[in-house]
């Protein structure tokens, strides 16, 4: 017999700190499977963010740095400055990338920082406890807004993707999920994807990832699974919003 | 001489002081400060001494113009080129970034003078070459010609006359290459200058915005 | 390089090519501007980094991520910009990463004026950032000192992994001096930067650059051990200078520009028979206590000079531990005093006591 | 012989059933009485003879317990 699947070795053997079935370990499978298969996991550094990923730098099997709430990309890019031939990438959740973090996000893209940003939408603050996020769904009770979001008293969720598909500097920007193994499989290509593009040099890359929080969201894993795709998707969209396709240099 | 000036030339080189020197000395009408590059010492600090000398100060029309920190300039700043028969010295930014304001300017006709001040020991025109390209660059950015040079090498405390001296044979070659006359050699006044023949009219300098203790 | 005429944030900038920066990581704000503007032309023409970021919050943490992939990394700003870098520095502190912060201070609070001030010692030695971390703080008082402390500041930087702050105020920023950028540095032994993470492929083991210690033993050590190299700091790098100090009637404490106004207010004084000599502070943190004790037994008080309402103050009275009579003159919101006000404050010394 | 193959690594498993809800054949579920060391409820095989090797499951899990082998 042969393998077919195994476990990642862009992973290292400690044990996630995520809780059971959030899929924030599916995501950071991909991103691991991704550096591994392209070869470049020796010189790939990544930025660890605030949030319920802060203890990623002790899960990707590479070099990593941990950053201050929002400020990853801030921080990519002094190292990738530095670096240029190093694979960077950020880690971030909603909270850390669409609200404190949304200048420095915005700004990386703007000037075509040569970096990979993973972004996990959640709809919800979990480290925190539960507290609304930018990405909050209008009607979606949190700990923050107990009768539901009502964009009149809170304001909408902010549609990441969208906005930097209008980046002069922003190479490749797709919105993804990971509700079931065929949306997997489209994320997995979108992450590869963006990663072959930074080492080709040819700019800012953003993988929003549709994720999961059953414990916050009050649901088994599974059900939190089809609530992203019968709630969050008509919200936000899947899809790619902005493909350059040229090289940058 | 034409009897409207304008000043430049690389930031540092000294050319506040010498705008307000030359005013009061040659009893100038107006003193325009046009520096938008820097918030501090510009001539605009000495309204004090130039107060005293008659000398009319245009600045900002900003009710705090002394200290505040933006290019808002005012409207007088004009004048000169209005009225008949007055004697003015702007006194601009530094390099071709100060410059720049000369374009404002370009509806009016008239001839001035654009004096590059020089100090050899600043870094950035510390040789002909370096200065040559000041001067094309201040001319590219401006839209118009310099039409002459003052040497005011210098070291502040520590200049000598050898030293000024120096600063003269390198702004020889400089005016006969760019065929512009050396207008002033500048020499501060604690600087012996007795049987030294200096290009230009020599302007004894005493230092206005340096205070006694640096 | 023979002498040259420079304006301070010009040779700043200068001081750090010379000093060996790889990276600079700005945003505009006066009366700083000169460093960025400087550095943007001749870093980039060098083949080095020069970002200007979005804000002084995203300047740091480049420097943050510049410094933990190893980078000889600097940035400079001034009160207010420099309040924002302050999360940012006590995660580089926290991570124990090297590198350079220029502070030129201007007055405050909020946005204050823009005219010289010393009103961010407690900015400079306290800290905005949360956590017990130390800077080592550099107050250089003529723009010849600025540039030899800022030479060598890069390698104080590498040598205990730990940010170096060099303060200094508007004036020093914008003034013109005549200076040396030749004279040596003191030569010191660089470790390898074996934490710099530059990918795995370049090293043993993964590199994490990290501050966050969920475990409380585990950031109690962390603390103890920074603790530990801030003795060692405190026992290395402490640097004043005392001036004029045989059996002076009176010892004035000041630093930077106000030092300078102090020199000259001490000659005044000289020529009305009154003695007085000087401690100058050099570096701001680690403070520099012990100079008190080689105070002589002929001084009647000390006088505690600032462009700040009494910031420093604090430290003069720790490190006279109640010995004199500890009077205090401050000038702020951009007025720089002079000479002669100094002279006055220690003719009516007794006025101005601290009570 | 089967197709597939799946085993797992027991004391990764958070017992969060994704596997299970993804598995197109059906045969995986979460045993009611076994637990690891972390106290979760373990996933197990009730049929391996019909697994196809598809990796579902495995690509499902966030905590990587699961490999997958299949025949050639």
């Amino acid at each position: 017999m042969e393998v077919k699947y195994r476990k990642s070795q862009g992973l290292t053997d400690k044990k996630l700190s995520y809780c059971p079935g959030c899929t924030h370990g599916i995501v950071h499978k991909l991103v691991a499977e991704s550096l591994e298969e392209l070869g470049v996991l020796g010189k790939s550094v990544g930025v660890a963010s605030v949030g319920c990923s802060v203890f990623s730098y002790e899960f990707f099997n590479c070099d990593m740095q941990q950053a201050p709430h929002g400020r990853a990309c801030a921080e990519a890019t002094g190292i990738k400055r530095v670096l240029p031939n190093n694979v960077v990438f950020t880690y971030q959740g909603d909270g850390d990338l669409a609200s404190i973090g949304i200048a420095e996000t915005i700004h990386a893209a703007n000037r075509g920082e040569n970096i990979t940003v993973i972004f996990i939408n959640n709809a919800i603050y979990g480290m925190t406890g539960g507290q609304m996020a930018p990405t909050t769904l209008e009607g979606q009770r949190t700990t923050t807004s107990q009768d539901g979001r009502n964009h009149l008293i809170h304001g909408n969720p902010i549609k990441i993707s969208e906005i930097f598909s209008q980046i002069e500097g922003a190479a490749y920007v797709e919105r993804v999920s990971v509700y079931n193994p065929k949306q997997l499989m489209k994320a997995k290509k979108a992450i590869k994807k963006a990663f072959t593009y930074q080492v080709e040099k040819r700019g800012f890359t953003l993988i929003e990832v549709l994720s999961s929080c059953p414990v916050n969201w009050g649901m088994t894993p599974p059900d939190a699974l089809k609530w992203i795709e019968e709630k969050m998707t008509p919200v936000f969209p899947m899809g790619v919003f902005k493909d350059s396709g040229e090289a940058h240099e | 001489m034409q009897p409207i000036v304008f000043m430049t030339g690389y930031y540092g080189s000294g050319k506040t002081e010498i705008v307000l020197e030359l005013a009061i000395r040659d009893q100038y009408d107006m003193v325009i400060d046009l520096d938008i590059i820097n918030p501090y010492f510009r001539s605009r600090e000495a309204h004090r001494a130039l107060a005293e000398a008659h000398i009319q100060l245009i600045s900002s029309d900003h009710d705090q113009p002394t200290y505040a920190d933006m290019p808002y300039v005012s409207g007088r700043m004009y004048a000169p080129f209005l009225e008949t028969g007055v004697k003015a010295i702007y006194d601009l930014g530094g390099n071709d970034l100060g410059a720049k304001l000369l374009r404002q300017f370009e509806m009016f006709d008239q001839e001035i003078e654009l004096l590059l001040v020089v100090n050899l020991f600043r870094p950035e025109t510390s040789d002909t070459e370096k200065i040559i390209q000041l001067i094309h660059a201040i001319e590219g950015s401006s839209g118009r010609k310099v039409t002459g040079l003052i040497n005011n090498t210098n070291l502040l405390k520590e200049t000598t006359a050898e030293d000024i001296l120096a600063g003269q044979v390198v702004l020889r070659e400089v005016s006969h290459r760019m065929k512009l006359p050396i207008r002033f050699t500048v020499v501060e006044r604690h600087v012996p200058v007795e049987g030294i023949a200096w290009d230009g009219d020599l302007l004894r300098l005493q230092l206005r915005l340096r205070k006694s203790w640096y | 390089m023979a002498k040259v005429l420079m304006k301070g944030n010009e040779a700043i900038a200068l001081a750090a090519l010379k000093g060996g920066i790889d990276a600079f990581f700005g945003y505009p704000i006066t009366p700083q501007n000169e460093i960025p503007e400087y550095l943007s032309k001749h870093l980039l023409a060098a083949g080095k980094v020069f970002v200007q970021a979005e804000s002084e919050v995203a300047a740091i943490n480049m420097v943050y991520g510049a410094a933990g992939a190893g980078a000889r990394v600097m940035t400079s700003s001034s009160s207010p910009g420099i309040a924002l870098k302050q999360e940012g520095i006590s995660y580089i502190a926290g991570a124990e990463l090297p590198c350079v912060i220029v502070s030129v201070m201007r007055g405050g609070p909020g946005l204050g004026g823009i005219q010289p001030s010393q009103a961010d010692y407690y900015q400079a030695t306290r800290g905005g950032g949360n956590g017990d971390y130390q800077l080592i703080v550099y107050a250089p008082e003529t723009i010849q000192e600025t540039i030899d402390t800022l030479k060598e500041s890069f390698d104080i930087a590498d040598y205990y992994r730990n940010p170096v702050l060099i303060l200094v105020d508007g004036l020093i920023g914008q003034m013109m001096e005549s200076v040396d950028f030749d004279k040596p540095i003191r030569k010191r032994f660089i470790p390898e930067k074996d934490y710099a993470t530059t990918g795995t492929d370049h090293h043993p083991g993964r590199n994490i650059v990290n501050s966050h210690y969920l475990n409380p033993d585990e950031l109690e050590q962390h603390n103890l051990h920074l603790q530990k190299k801030y003795q060692q700091i405190k026992n290395n790098e402490t640097k004043f200078e005392m001036i004029n100090m045989e059996q002076p009637d009176y010892v004035i404490v000041a630093y930077g520009t106000m030092s300078r106004i102090a020199r000259s207010a001490i000659e005044m004084l000289e020529e009305q028979g009154i003695h007085v000599g000087m401690i100058r502070p050099i570096t701001l943190w680690p403070y520099p206590r012990a100079a008190f004790d080689q105070i002589p037994k002929s001084c009647k008080g000390i006088l505690c000079a600032e462009m700040s309402m009494g910031q420093m103050l604090d430290d003069v009275l720790i490190s006279d531990r109640g010995r004199h009579d500890v009077a205090f003159f401050g000038r702020v919101g951009g007025i720089v005093p002079e000479p002669e006000e100094i002279v006055d404050a220690i003719l009516h010394f007794q006025e101005r006591v601290v009570k | 012989m089967p197709k597939g193959k799946v085993t797992f690594d027991y004391e990764m498993c958070k017992g969060c059933g994704l596997c299970v809800a993804f598995c197109p054949q059906h045969i995986l579920y979460q045993d009611k009485v076994d637990l690891n060391k972390s106290g979760y409820n373990i996933i197990k095989v009730n049929d391996p003879e019909k697994c196809i090797g598809c990796a579902f499951c495995a690509m499902m899990c966030p905590d990587s317990v699961i490999t997958v082998e299949v025949n050639k």
